[in-house]
This record gives C-alpha cells, sequence and structure tokens, in this order.
C-alpha cells in the first residue's frame, strides 16, 4: 500500500485526539486523547521507517526505535498522569476539568 | 586619573555614607563634595595645559568593543564643575536640616552626584547608558523616599518616562555600533561610522526622545512639573540644576555628531517643539499659584530655549548653550535655595498665601531679586551673555524662530517679576509675619551662588574659553 | 483505569511486532539459524548507537501482511461463534423477571449504596508499575533479537540498564509500594 | 498480493483447520470440567460423575445444554451491553489464542502441503502475549458492568494478578527468545526437533513460566478472583446462562492453551524422540506428532488439576509477594545468566 | 556529558538517601553536595570542548555552549538549593524524592543542551517535563496545586503529541534524526517538512509558554508550590529555551527559509512580550506577576532563538543567569512571607532591611537597569536581533515593553520601600542571609563585568 495511506490515516487519528483534547471536558478522555495522538504519530512513524527502509536508507531502523522511545514516555506519562488524575479525583470527586476553573483565585 | 576620581570620590563616599550614623552622613558629604569641586577645579587648570591627560581607558568587556572610558572637553569640565558646586550648595543649604534615615540620604545624594558626573565624563557609549541610568536610580529614590504626598505615582512616572526614553537611546546605541568600522562603543568610532541617511532619521528620534524626556521638551515634559513639585526640595535642586542638563549635554556629545544628517533633517520639527514648549510652559508660569511649579515651568521655557539653539546649527549657538548650561544651572539652584528657604520658614508653597517677606527677611528677598534678574538674563548677569549668544544664533538660523524665542523672554520677565512681587512684596500676613531671615548655611550658599552670577556675568571668557573647544569640534562634526 | 492501562499496554506489544523480523527459511542446524537472524549488521558503535544506525532489513517478504491472514478468518469464526451463542442463549432462555431478581446479590441482605467506589490504591499502584516495568521489558525484546551482534559489550549495557531497572525496583519495594500486608 | 489472486483451497484448507482447532478447544474444554471432577474424586479418594453416561461421560454435554436453556438475568443497575460484553471478550480471547501454536508438522495431502499450524507468522510469542493480555479485559469489564461489590473486588484483583505475573512472564520468555533466536513457535518446535527440548535449557524458565500460567488461567493455587468463601464466586458473581459458560469454559480453554504453549515451547511440541528416525510416511509421522503434543498437553492439564487437588490457595499478599519480589527478580537473572552462558558459549 | 551521567546519578542516589536518611536537613546537604559534584563534573569537562565540541554516537554532541550552560544552570540551582533548600520540608513528606525529581529535570536540560538527534531532544523536553508535573502537585492536599499539575500535565503531554508530529513529519520528509543532517535551511522543502517545522514551533513555544501558547502557565505557576514554582520558572524555562535554540540554530541556520521562520517567532515573540507584560501589571500576588513575568522574559529569550546568531548564543546564557538567579531570589524572600500580594511587601525595608536590598537588586536586575545582570542579559538579546538586522521593529515593541515591566517589577520595590505596613516574615537563618548575598553579589558583579560568564564562550 502506498504510505500516502498510512499518511492520511495517522493525520485523521492524529486530528480526532487533538480534536478529542479540545473539546472534551472529562480528565480521562483527554488524556486518552492524547494517548491517540502518541499512537498516530507512532503508526506513522513506523510507516515512514518502511518508506526510507524501501528507499534504501540504511539507518531507517531508527524510526523504529523512536517508536520504542515513544512507548516508554508515553507509559511514564501514564503512569504520573494517572496518578495526578487520582488525586485530583481523590480531592474533588470529579474529573471534569471545568470544576479546576472554580479553582481559579 | 583626575577624571576617574571625580566618579569614584563621590561614589565612595556614597557608598560609606550608608554605614555612618548621627551627624557623619553630613560631615562626609561636605568633606566629598568640597574635593569634588577642588578637583574640579584643578581638571580645569589641568585642561588648560594639558588636556589630553585627563583621558583614561581601561579594559572593561573586550569582547563587546566597550572599555571603560573617560575623559574631559571642554563642557565635561564645566558640567563637571556645575555637578561639583551644586552639589557643595545643596550640602551647604541643608546642613541644620535634620532628614529622616540621614545617611541613606546623603548616601544617594552622593551616588547621584557620581552618576551625574560619570555621564559628562563618558566617552564610551555603553558606559555614557549605563551611568545615565545610574543617575536615575539614586534621584528616584530620594523622591520617593522624602517626597510630597503624591510623590509615590509622580515619581514612578518619571522613572517610567526617563527610562523608556533611555531603553530606545540604547537601541539606538546598539544599532549604531554595529555600524561602526571597528565594532566599538567609543566616541570616536561612533562619530566616524558612516550612517546612512535612512538610517539617520530614525536613530535620530531614538536618541532624541530620551534627551527629550530627560531635558524636557514638549511634548515630553509632562513628569517635569509634577515631580518637582513633589521631589524634596534638595533633590529638585539636583534634578533642575545638574540632571535636566543631561538631555542637552546628550544632544551636544552623542546626537549631533553621531547623527548629524538625522539631526540636520529633523532640526526644524525640533525647535518647533521647542519654541511650543517655551511659550506654553511660559503661559502656565504666569497662572501658576504654586511656587515650585512655576519655576518648574520656567525651567522647562528656558531648557526650550537651549535647546532649539543647539539645533540652530551654527558654532554661536552651541557656545551659548553650554555656558547657559552652567549658568541656568547655578541661578536655578539658587532659587530652589530660596524656595527651600520659604517652603521650611512658612511649610507652603502657594504664591497667594505669600507676601510681604521683604520686611521679615531682606536678605532673602536681595537674593531672590538678584537671582530672579539673572534667571530672566539681564545683562551683567551670568544669564545674560548665554542668552544673547543664543539668540544671536537661533536669529542667524531663522528669523522667525528667534521672534518666537524672544516672546519667551519678554514671557519670562513677565512671571519672575510677578513671582517676586508675590513673594516679597505686598501686604504680609500672620502667616508670614512669623518668618524669619536667612540662617548662616543659607546665607552663605546664597552668596556663592550670586558671586559667581555678578562674576560670570561681568567677565564671561573664562567660561567661553572653556566651552570654544567643544562647541568648534561639534559643530564641524554637524 | 486499569482498562486504560491495558490498552497501552496491548497496543505496545502490537507496535513492537514491527521491529522483530527473522528469516523464515528453515536451517536443520540450529546454530546456523541464529546466524541468519542478523537484523542489524555489525558496526563499531556501542549499544543505543549500534541499533540506530546499522544497516536494517524490515518486514521480510516471508511474513507478509497475508501471513496474518488465516488469523483474520479465525477471529471471524470466533466472533460467529461468541455472537450466535448468545443469541442463542438470549431466545433459549426462559423469561420470568421479577425485580428481586434483578437486583444485585449481596449475600441475600439489602443492597447498600452504589458498588463502583475508589478501591484501595494498592491495586492502582501495582497497575501503574506494572505499565512502567513492562515497558521496561520491552526494551528486552529487541535486545534480545539481536543479542550474539552486540556481544559483550551490549552485555555490559544491558547490565546497566538492568542496574537501574533493579534500582527502580529496590527503590519501591523500599517505599512500601508492594507492601499488601497492612 | 492480493486477495482476487487468492489460492482458494489455501482458504478451505485454514477454514478447516480452524473449525478443528476451535471444535478440538470446545471439546478439551468441556471434558475438562468432566476431568477436573474426576481427578478431584480421584484424589480425594470418591467416584465423581457417574450417572450421565459411562464413568458420566455425558456430563458435560448435559451441563453444556443446561446453561443454554437456563434464564438469562441482567441486573437492573448493570450496564447491560458491557454485562454482555465482558465475557463475549473472554471467550474471544480464549479462541483466538490457538491461531499460531503449531499443532503438527506438515501433512501432504493430494500433492498438497497442508501445515497443521493456522498461522505462521513470526511473531507468534507476541502474538499470544497481546491476545493473552487482552482477556483481563473480559474479567475487568464483566466484573465493572455487574455493579456488584464482590464483583468488582474480584475483577480488580483479577486484574491485579494477571498483569502482576506478566512481568516475570515477558521475562521468562525472553529468555527463551535469547536462546532460540525467533520468536516463530513453529521455528522453536523445530529447533527443539532437532536438538535438545528447551527445559533442558531452561528449567528455571520452564519454572517461572509454569507458575505464571497458573496465575494467568487464575487457577488454584493462585484462583483468588473466584475465592468462593470471600467473594461468593468472583467476577461472574452475577452471570447466568451461557454467559456466565463463556467464563468458564474460557478458563478451561486458556488451560489447555497454556498446557500446550508449554508443551510447544518447552517439551518440543508436536517433537518426539527419534521421530526422524523410524522411518516412517511423513504424513504419519506428523499425526503421530499431533498426538504427541496432545498428550504432553493432556499431561499438563493433568498436571493443573493436580496442583489444585494439592496445593492450598495462596493469601493475596502472599501471591502479590510472589510475583512482585520472588519472580521477577528471579526471571531477570534467569535472562541474565542465559544471556551470558550463550555469549560464552558463542565466543 | 558528565553533567547529564552526574545529575541522573544523584538523581537516584538521593531517592535512596531518601530511603535510609530520615533528617531532612541531612537531606538536603546530600542534595547540595550532589549538585556541588556536578557542578565540578561538568566545569571539569570544560578542557576537552574548548578547541570544538565532539558528537557521541550521534545522539548527543558535547560542546563549549552546552558545557558552560550546564554550568549556569547547575549553579543557578545550586543557589536554588541554598536558598529554598529548606522549604522543601513545608511541601510534603517526601523530600528526598523531590530532589531527586530535581536532578532528573537538570539531567534533563543538560541533555537539551547536547542533543543532537531529534529523539535526544524528545527525550531531554521530556526527562524535563514529567518530573515537573509532579512537583507541580507536590502539595496534595492543596485543590490549587492539582489543579496546576493536571493542568499542566494534560497540556504539556498534549504539545508533546504535537512536538512528535512534528518531528514525524521532519523524518518523513528528511529521512533522518540527525539535527545537522535535516536540511531544513536548504532552498526548497518538503511540505511535510514544513508542517513539521510549524508544529515543532509550536510545541517548543508551550514548553517555553510563549504566547500564544502560555495559557496554561500562570495558572501552573500559581497554583504550584512556590518553592517549586521558584524552580520551573528558572532553571527549567532556560533549559526550554536552550533546546529550541539549539534546534532551531543547527537545522535552519543560514538557510534562505529562515526568513519565514524569523516572521513567525518575531510574531509569536511579539505577542509574548506584549501579552505577557500587560497581564503582568494587572496582578495582585506577586506570585502570579512572577508568572507573567517569566511569559513575558520568555519574549526576551525568544529574541535570541529569533535573532540565530552568535550574539543571541552568549546572550541566552547570560540570560539564563541573570533571569534564574534573580528570580530565584525574589522567590525565596517571597518564601518568606506570609502573604504573596502586593500588600504583603509594604514596609518589608523597615523591618528586614537587607531582604528588601537583596530584593530590589533582583527585581532591578530583571527590569534590566544597568550594573545588575539582566541589563546586560536584555542588552545582548536586544543586540542580537539589532545584528539580525530585519526585526527592528519587534525591538521597540521589546523596549516598550521592557518600560511596562518596569511598572509592576517596581511595583514591589515601592510596596517595601515607600509604603506603611507590618509583613509578617519568617524568621531567617544566617545561612540565608549569606546566600542571598551571595546572590546579589552575583548579580551585581554578573551586571558589572559579564565578561567573566561570556570569556568562556
Amino acid at each position: 500500500m502506498p504510505v500516502q495511506y498510512y499518511i492520511f490515516l495517522s493525520i485523521a487519528l492524529f486530528c480526532i485526539g487533538v480534536m478529542g483534547v479540545l473539546m472534551r471536558r472529562n480528565a480521562i478522555i483527554i488524556f486518552m486523547c492524547i494517548e491517540l495522538m502518541l499512537n498516530a504519530v507512532n503508526l506513522l512513524m513506523v510507516s515512514f521507517s518502511k518508506m526510507w527502509a524501501d528507499a534504501g536508507r540504511v539507518d531507517a531502523g531508527s524510526a523504529q526505535l523512536f517508536v520504542f522511545f515513544i512507548m516508554v514516555v508515553a507509559a511514564a506519562e501514564v503512569a504520573v498522569g494517572l496518578a495526578i488524575i487520582t488525586m485530583v479525583y481523590r480531592n474533588t470527586h470529579s474529573v471534569d476539568i471545568n470544576i479546576l476553573n472554580r479553582l481559579k483565585n | 586619573m583626575l577624571t576617574v576620581l571625580l566618579i569614584l570620590i563621590p561614589f565612595i563616599a556614597g557608598l560609606i555614607a550608608f554605614g555612618l550614623k548621627g551627624s557623619g552622613p553630613k560631615v562626609l558629604g561636605m568633606i566629598s563634595s568640597l574635593a569634588t569641586v577642588v578637583l574640579a577645579i584643578g581638571s580645569w587648570c589641568r585642561f588648560r595645559t594639558a588636556p589630553d591627560s585627563l583621558n583614561f581607558v581601561a579594559n572593561w568587556i573586550p569582547q563587546l568593543g566597550s572599555q571603560f572610558r573617560v575623559g574631559l572637553d571642554g563642557m565635561g569640565v564645566m558640567l563637571c564643575l556645575l555637578t561639583a558646586i551644586a552639589s557643595l550648595l545643596v550640602f551647604i543649604t541643608i546642613y541644620n536640616r535634620n532628614y529622616e534615615k540621614a545617611n541613606a540620604f546623603y548616601g544617594l545624594m552622593l551616588l547621584s552626584q557620581a552618576g551625574l558626573t560619570g555621564v559628562f565624563t563618558a566617552f564610551d557609549a555603553l558606559q555614557f547608558y549605563i551611568f545615565w541610568e545610574l543617575a536615575l536610580i539614586p534621584v528616584y529614590f530620594l523622591c520617593s523616599l522624602w517626597g510630597g504626598e503624591k510623590r509615590i505615582a509622580v515619581t514612578f512616572k518619571f522613572f517610567v518616562y526617563t527610562f523608556l526614553g533611555s531603553l530606545l537611546m540604547l537601541v539606538g546605541i546598539i544599532y549604531i555600533y554595529f555600524q561602526t568600522p571597528d565594532h566599538s562603543f567609543s566616541w570616536a568610532s561612533f562619530t566616524s561610522a558612516a550612517l546612512n541617511p535612512d538610517d539617520q532619521k530614525w536613530l535620530f528620534w531614538l536618541f532624541f526622545v530620551a534627551f527629550a524626556i530627560k531635558m524636557p521638551v514638549f511634548p515630553f515634559h509632562t513628569w517635569q512639573p509634577d515631580t518637582y513639585e513633589q521631589s524634596p526640595t534638595p533633590v529638585t535642586m539636583i534634578l533642575s540644576g545638574v540632571m535636566v542638563k543631561m538631555g542637552l549635554f546628550g544632544v551636544i556629545r552623542w546626537l549631533l555628531p553621531v547623527v548629524p544628517q538625522g539631526a540636520a533633517m529633523w532640526s526644524d520639527v525640533a525647535i518647533v517643539l521647542c519654541i511650543i514648549g517655551i511659550i506654553y510652559a511660559s503661559c502656565i508660569a504666569m497662572v501658576q499659584n504654586d511656587l515650585k511649579r512655576l519655576i518648574a515651568y520656567s525651567s522647562i521655557a528656558h531648557i526650550g530655549l537651549m535647546c532649539a539653539a543647539i539645533f540652530a546649527n551654527n558654532e554661536q549657538s552651541l557656545q551659548g548653550v553650554m555656558v547657559q548650561m552652567f549658568n541656568h544651572g547655578i541661578n536655578i539652584i539658587g532659587l530652589w535655595i530660596i524656595v527651600e528657604v520659604i517652603q521650611n520658614r512658612l511649610g507652603i508653597k502657594n504664591l497667594d498665601q505669600m507676601g510681604g517677606m521683604a520686611q521679615k527677611a531682606p536678605r532673602m528677598a536681595i537674593f531672590l531679586v538678584i537671582i530672579s534678574l539673572a534667571n530672566i538674563g539681564l545683562p551683567l548677569t551670568n544669564g545674560f551673555i548665554g542668552e544673547f549668544l543664543m539668540f544671536s544664533g537661533l536669529f542667524q538660523y531663522n528669523h522667525w524662530f528667534m521672534a518666537f524665542a524672544g516672546l519667551g523672554i519678554i514671557l519670562s520677565a513677565v512671571y519672575t517679576l510677578g513671582m517676586i512681587q508675590k513673594v516679597i512684596f505686598g501686604e504680609g500676613n500672620e502667616l508670614t509675619e512669623t518668618t524669619t531671615d536667612l540662617r548662616p548655611g543659607e546665607t552663605l550658599a546664597l552668596s556663592l551662588v550670586v558671586i559667581m552670577i555678578i562674576v560670570l556675568g561681568v567677565y564671561p571668557k573664562p567660561m567661553l574659553d572653556l566651552v570654544s573647544g567643544t562647541s568648534d569640534v561639534v559643530s564641524k562634526l554637524f | 483505569m486499569h482498562i486504560k492501562l491495558k490498552t497501552s499496554c496491548t497496543r505496545r506489544r502490537f507496535f513492537s511486532f514491527r521491529l522483530v523480523k527473522k528469516d523464515n527459511i528453515l536451517n536443520p542446524n540450529r546454530f546456523d539459524i541464529w546466524s541468519t537472524y542478523s537484523i542489524f549488521a555489525h558496526s563499531d558503535n556501542v549499544f543505543i548507537g549500534k541499533l540506530m544506525y546499522t544497516e536494517t532489513v524490515f518486514l521480510s517478504a516471508t511474513t507478509t501482511p497475508f501471513s496474518y491472514f488465516p488469523i483474520v478468518l479465525q477471529l471471524i469464526a470466533a466472533l460467529g461463534f461468541v455472537g450466535i451463542t448468545m443469541l442463542a442463549t438470549h431466545f433459549l432462555g426462559p423469561k420470568r423477571k421479577t425485580s428481586d431478581k434483578l437486583i444485585n446479590f449481596e449475600s441475600g441482605i439489602e443492597q447498600k449504596g452504589n458498588a463502583r467506589q475508589p478501591v484501595a490504591i494498592k491495586y492502582f499502584l501495582t497497575a501503574i508499575l506494572f505499565v512502567l516495568f513492562d515497558v521496561e521489558v520491552i526494551f528486552f525484546y529487541p535486545y534480545a533479537v539481536n543479542f550474539r551482534e552486540l556481544g559483550w559489550e551490549g552485555f555490559t549495557a544491558v547490565l546497566m540498564f538492568v542496574g537501574f531497572f533493579l534500582c527502580g525496583f529496590i527503590y519501591i519495594t523500599k517505599k512500601g509500594a508492594l507492601k499488601w500486608e497492612d | 498480493m492480493t486477495l482476487l489472486s487468492i489460492d482458494w483451497f489455501f482458504i478451505i484448507e485454514k477454514v478447516l483447520l480452524i473449525s478443528g482447532v476451535l471444535v478440538l478447544s470446545l471439546v478439551v474444554a468441556m471434558y475438562s470440567t468432566w476431568g477436573e471432577r474426576k481427578v478431584a474424586a480421584w484424589i480425594q479418594d470418591r467416584l465423581g460423575p457417574n450417572r450421565a453416561g459411562f464413568m458420566g461421560l455425558l456430563q458435560p454435554l448435559a451441563d453444556g445444554g443446561k446453561l443454554f436453556f437456563k434464564e438469562e438475568i441482567i441486573p437492573t443497575n448493570a450496564n447491560r451491553f458491557l454485562f454482555v460484553l465482558g465475557p463475549s471478550i473472554a471467550m474471544l480471547v480464549a479462541c483466538m489464542t490457538s491461531a499460531v501454536i503449531p499443532w503438527g508438522d506438515t501433512l501432504v495431502i493430494a500433492g498438497r502441503p497442508v501445515s497443521l499450524q493456522i498461522a505462521d507468522v513470526n511473531i507468534g510469542i507476541l502474538f499470544i502475549f497481546g491476545v493473552v493480555s487482552m482477556g483481563v479485559y473480559g474479567i475487568m469489564i464483566g466484573g465493572w458492568a455487574s455493579n456488584n461489590k464482590y464483583s468488582l473486588l474480584a475483577s480488580v484483583r483479577a486484574a491485579s494478578q494477571i498483569i502482576s505475573y506478566e512481568l516475570p512472564m515477558g521475562l521468562a520468555l525472553i529468555a527463551l527468545l535469547m536462546l532460540t533466536g525467533s520468536l516463530s513457535l513453529k521455528d522453536i518446535v523445530e529447533q527443539q526437533r532437532h536438538g535438545l527440548w528447551n527445559v533442558v535449557y531452561q528449567p528455571l524458565g520452564f519454572f517461572i513460566f509454569l507458575v505464571c500460567a497458573f496465575a494467568e488461567c487464575n487457577r488454584a493455587p493462585f484462583d483468588l478472583p473466584e475465592a468462593e468463601n470471600e467473594l461468593n464466586g468472583g467476577y461472574h458473581l452475577e452471570y447466568s446462562s451461557m454467559k456466565l459458560g463463556f467464563f468458564l469454559f474460557a478458563e478451561y480453554i486458556n488451560m489447555f492453551i497454556s498446557s500446550a504453549l508449554i508443551a510447544t515451547m518447552y517439551f518440543g511440541g508436536y517433537a518426539f524422540p527419534y521421530m526422524d528416525k523410524l522411518g516412517l510416511d511423513p504424513n504419519m509421522v506428523t499425526i503421530l506428532g499431533f498426538v504427541a503434543l496432545f498428550l504432553k498437553t493432556l499431561f499438563f492439564i493433568f498436571f493443573f488439576m493436580w496442583v489444585r487437588w494439592t496445593v492450598p490457595r495462596f493469601r493475596y499478599d502472599q501471591l502479590m509477594r510472589l510475583g512482585w519480589k520472588i519472580m521477577i527478580p528471579l526471571a531477570l537473572v534467569n535472562m541474565l545468566i542465559t544471556g551470558a552462558l550463550v555469549l560464552a558459549r558463542q565466543h | 556529558m558528565n553533567a547529564l551521567i552526574s545529575t541522573a546519578l544523584s538523581g537516584v542516589v538521593l531517592m535512596f538517601v531518601g530511603l535510609f536518611v530520615r533528617n531532612k536537613q541531612h537531606i538536603k546537604f546530600f542534595a547540595i553536595a550532589a549538585i556541588l559534584i556536578a557542578f565540578i563534573a561538568n566545569l571539569a569537562q570544560y578542557p576537552s570542548v574548548e578547541q570544538g565540541g565532539y558528537i557521541m554516537y550521534g545522539m548527543i554532541e558535547v560542546t563549549k555552549f552546552g558545557v558552560l550552560f550546564n554550568a549556569v544552570a547547575l549553579g543557578a540551582t545550586l543557589l536554588y538549593f541554598l536558598l529554598s533548600g529548606s522549604e522543601f520540608e513545608k511541601v510534603g513528606e517526601h523530600v528526598a524524592d523531590y530532589f531527586a525529581l530535581i536532578f532528573f529535570i537538570l539531567a534533563g536540560i543538560s541533555l537539551a543542551t547536547s542533543f543532537s538527534n531529534l529523539l535526544m531532544l524528545f527525550l531531554a523536553i521530556e526527562i524535563m517535563s514529567i518530573p515537573q508535573y509532579i512537583l507541580a502537585g507536590a502539595d496534595k492536599k492543596s485543590l490549587k496545586s492539582n489543579e496546576a499539575s493536571l493542568k499542566y500535565f494534560l497540556m504539556g503531554s498534549f504539545s508533546t503529541g504535537i512536538l512528535l508530529m512534528g518531528i514525524t513529519l521532519i523524518y518523513g520528509a528528511a529521512g533522518t534524526f540527525d539535527i545537522s543532517a535535516l536540511g531544513l535551511g536548504a532552498e526548497s522543502v518538503h511540505p511535510l517538512a514544513l508542517c513539521g517545522i510549524i508544529l515543532m514551533v509550536f510545541a517548543l513555544s508551550f514548553k517555553v509558554s510563549a504566547v500564544p501558547f502560555h495559557f496554561w502557565t500562570p495558572d501552573v505557576y500559581d497554583g504550584s508550590p512556590t518553592v517549586f514554582t521558584s524552580f520551573m520558572s528558572t532553571v527549567v524555562k532556560a533549559g526550554g529555551f536552550v533546546a529550541f535554540l539549539r534546534m532551531f540554530h543547527t537545522s535552519f541556520a543560514g538557510g534562505s527559509i529562515s526568513g519565514h521562520w524569523t516572521l513567525i517567532l518575531s510574531i509569536i515573540t511579539a505577542a509574548t512580550l506584549i501579552l505577557g507584560n500587560f497581564s503582568a501589571v494587572f496582578q495582585q500576588s506577586v506570585k502570579r506577576m512572577l508568572a507573567y513575568s517569566s511569559i513575558a522574559q520568555a519574549g526576551f529569550m525568544l529574541f535570541a532563538v529569533v535573532a540565530m546568531n552568535n550574539m543571541g548564543t552568549q546572550g541566552i546564557i547570560l540570560y539564563s543567569a541573570a533571569y534564574s538567579i534573580a528570580t530565584i531570589g525574589v522567590f525565596a524572600v517571597l518564601m518568606k512571607l506570609k502573604d504573596y500580594t502586593f500588600e504583603g511587601f509594604n514596609g518589608l525595608a523597615r523591618k528586614e532591611p537587607l531582604l528588601a536590598a537583596a530584593v530590589a537588586v533582583f527585581l532591578f536586575s530583571l527590569a534590566g537597569i544597568p550594573i545588575t545582570a539582566g541589563f546586560f542579559a536584555k542588552y545582548f538579546v536586544l543586540s542580537a536581533a539589532i545584528e539580525h538586522g530585519h526585526i527592528l521593529w519587534l525591538v521597540i515593541i521589546a523596549v516598550l515593553c521592557a518600560a511596562i515591566s518596569v511598572y509592576y517589577y517596581f511595583r514591589v520595590i515601592i510596596a517595601m520601600y515607600f509604603k506603611q505596613g507590618e509583613p509578617e516574615v519568617e524568621p531567617v537563618s544566617g545561612g540565608f542571609k549569606a546566600a542571598l548575598i551571595l546572590a546579589v553579589a552575583l548579580v551585581l558583579v554578573l551586571g558589572l563585568f559579564p565578561n567573566l560568564l561570556l570569556c568562556w564562550m
């Protein structure tokens, strides 16, 4: 399959993620949307890796390694992020980010 | 080295003064200002014999092409002398006053003197800028700590105004720095930078705004009456006697030689602004009831005339301006000393409540009359020679400008005489009945002022000789 | 929250497929088979550098997307089986619903409150730690595939990695994150 | 390689194979329930089911049929969709795992080589790993959707337990991977066919994997999630009819697949000693190989049951301590030793 | 490289110190010792890079600039520990962990100064960000802290996603992650790379809180425990700038397209300056004012990125040093006060002359008054922009904004010196005073002789 398909798919996923982040109010869902963005990037990275490997780049594997690192960092973010969301939930009994605006000032 | 000492003595004395108690700061201030006066006179003598020995250069930030480069030319010597005399006069006048936190007061006064001297001696643009700012900070603190009721807002306005102006100047300095052939901040490199006329067009404004705010020239003057009014009078003396000269000095030292084409291009605009300022300030002064504000507006008018004369673009007017810088400084300090005395005795500044002080304080009245006449520019007082030269220079440039500026002189006579009348003549009231005459310190200070007024009025040649070199150099570069 | 955690780890596995590649041609000599797995040619760089900047062959022709086709078939079959059974049991069984029957069973006593309350933080902590350690484990996969080429040098690098892994492990243990008896 | 130019025989062959494997898993699972009861009875010195059919052999059929005809109850407080989804996922996952296990070598039918493996993908182990870890969804969703405190608690327990034991399992597999250099199960079996069984090289790895397999299948002694006496039966407390059946079946299928996997990875899979030296017809060898694998698998299923009725249930803290503080370091050490030995042998 | 290793190891060590050492004062000493070691180790590397940097494994490029910036960051952190180290105890129980997290952030910063591969850029940014999410929420009971943490986390990971998309698109166009080989300065740039660069600019702007990606900053800085705000808004922010600078200088320098980037970045810079300054004017809390002022200062630091010249590189080092020291100092004193509003400072000069004088010097520095380090910092970035030549309008905006900044910085000075009041001040120790004097001395010395720092360049 041409690489454009993968690019379009990834961009679509990425945009869904971005829209989700911007439009949803539930912290967990926002967080899932961020994960979606990261995974869209992973997919794109792998397709580009394949593309450059087909084009004869000898170091195209580095993109796949990049994906590993993205996953690792995503996991770290999951750990920290969920801990934060839990903390907020325990204090406010809500994961709606609108509640945060109440805390202002 | 002499030049460095001129800066260092007040600076170190200022730092020490912070740590002293009781009358220590007073004495230290006296000693330091006396020493600087002596040094300034010494440097005048040196200037006549070996002018090059007054220059001092040391490495500072070699990567930037900036050096610690101080030096004195005629104008520099004159202004350093003015600074030293001004602070001496201030310290003499206030010797009997007891300020709260006197150590900080004297320390800041001395630091501002150091900053001002630094400005007048700097031959490196970056250094000039730094001293320019440094002179401001102590004055800001002085005004805000010991000033009148509305001091905080007013002095803050003053600070922000001047700070903004100087930042614009900084932009200009940096721009020119990149145009200099050897990437250096020295005055010589700046004057030899090949700036194209288009650049000069806007560079002029970057500098001019900074200087105009300091002088102040209409429409950048709005901070000035408020600040003069709210500041403690000793600070006002420094402000109006010396600090406004920074602006004029800046134009002569850094604006005209560095962006001559820009200055030529805009000189008409600048002069028109100055003349508007003269007439506007004079008109306001005439209807002013507040003594301090009246003198403040008169100062705007006088400075406006000097500034207009600078842009008149010939050697004569430049010479006049420089002489007048010194003389105006002396005169206005004299006036402020009297204001200080009045305020000290009466505790008021409103002219309507004064009157009849000639009876109670005859010595003060005499001094007031002499100084006021000098301020108007009566012949045989020091004000005359400067104004004469400026007017003749302005006349050569454009008759109409001269005519309008001349209006200022007439108006100045009107409001000054009006002030004299309101303060010392007429009916006394119960407030003025209680007044006492000058104390020895005040008498000493005012006598010094009057001696200078008369000596320089009768025999202005040494002053003219002193500055002729500078005016020669500048008008050639211009 | 657990659900979310699982997503991330499963997803990770599916993606990690792409790095690992092998040559499908079987060689009767098992020790020779190993040499055909040279994904990364030899170079002088050290561990990570080696992985990043050496010649790599990906998704070789022996494993194509088509190899996964039977899995799709099986998925369809399994889905069909599950779906049909679910439908069948829905229609076959009797329906005699009473309100008592439809409330939740709590050992016969009356239901109290909502069941969906936060559970002990320990479970959550376990899940988080799992995510972190599992991610560390996935770094071993590419290493395990290539460790022969990387030799002792790579081994020391991995020892270092394991060292840090253990540091984290000891840390959480000492912090009491895995202490269940309290 | 487009779908249009597809080899239809290949499709038919695979469809038949898939049906075969699925039916096999279901039958084995069904009879595991019978086996379980028989083994339990044997160990406890009683008879076990003996009414339905000869030795109670029809008992599983009766049980299965009963489940179909039971009333389907969905509590009013439950989330209906997720309530149905839970057991479906559990079953689906159980059915998918068998896809990459090589059930035998190649048969030659009418000149066509037919592999007894549904899909030989180069990431077989990872596939299994991935699919199995989806299984936790079934339990978690089921438990949560029930909206019952016991169910929720059980499902949280189950999830914690399963993910905890996935770590040492993964590490054990890494050691295996270092040894074989391949993630394809077929390759792993072929290597064992021509050499020694992996259990010889990886005894510790085998042990770790075995223990983890117990935990992953929620089998005793790690059957905490369904601890009857504390949790009323665990995460499937609210379930009835075939949905309950799915949960139970899935567990038995998982046990079957785990056994098959252990046999494949550590005990030679369909390989048996001297298989290449008997001089038999290749098809015959393949069939014998399948039988061998099946026997090994049955043995491990028996082993699962044997342990269940021998070892008492762990406490939850013991379970977690075993998983985190013993299994993980052990698996790491195993991995490092394997790596070092392989490297040492290489040079 | 030394800095990276030593800070990472120090982080691990401190984690364990927290397990075995109960006395919180001792933990602080451990941290100070560790940062001193890191500082020295970092400087020890200087001779080897004096003649030129070298690249390690295609991942990290050790350069003079990197070593120098690390020295600044580590030095500022040292000062921060000395001044505010004892405030850590007030936040929560896990003092050693906070220190450890700060060391990890420093590891991220030292990576940010020396990456030569986009992978390392990504890691650097993440290593810097993730501990900050935790630190922001360290005060677990405070709802504001919770809010800050959650907001920072969501926004931060969102921008990470955008950054990654940018990196991926650039990779798709260039086929490499090596920043010097990206060839983005070339005549024609692949459309993918164009999108990628824009996304990267956005994401990095996010990390350094440049307008219009700044909206998280005030809330986060305000909500976080003050002691961490102090660190986050200074050293870490500077680290973000270095990453920004390095990326742009290496990949785009000298290219014909730099004109376009200059425009985009100039607009961002102008917006940052204007918005940061104007918003800061209206704040009632000094802490919040400093948050907005950090946005404004970010605008100045962006100059260095826009200008892309040597002057800018030097400027960012000096700016980071000046800004970090001054802000850390102001925060250190702020934390000694009960009331964080401007009124809380009323009359401080009478009660604690030393503290007030120190704060005044720091604020002078922040405002860019001469003979403080802040002046030369501003001087350098303005010079860089003027040398660049095409962005004079931006320079004028900058000086106007600098004048505005005087307004809000001087409000504090006015409160301290010219207003009457009885501020509630915690008693300060001699050590604190000594550290404060050290900081003031640093500000003044750098203000008089900036070449003490720059001669190493």
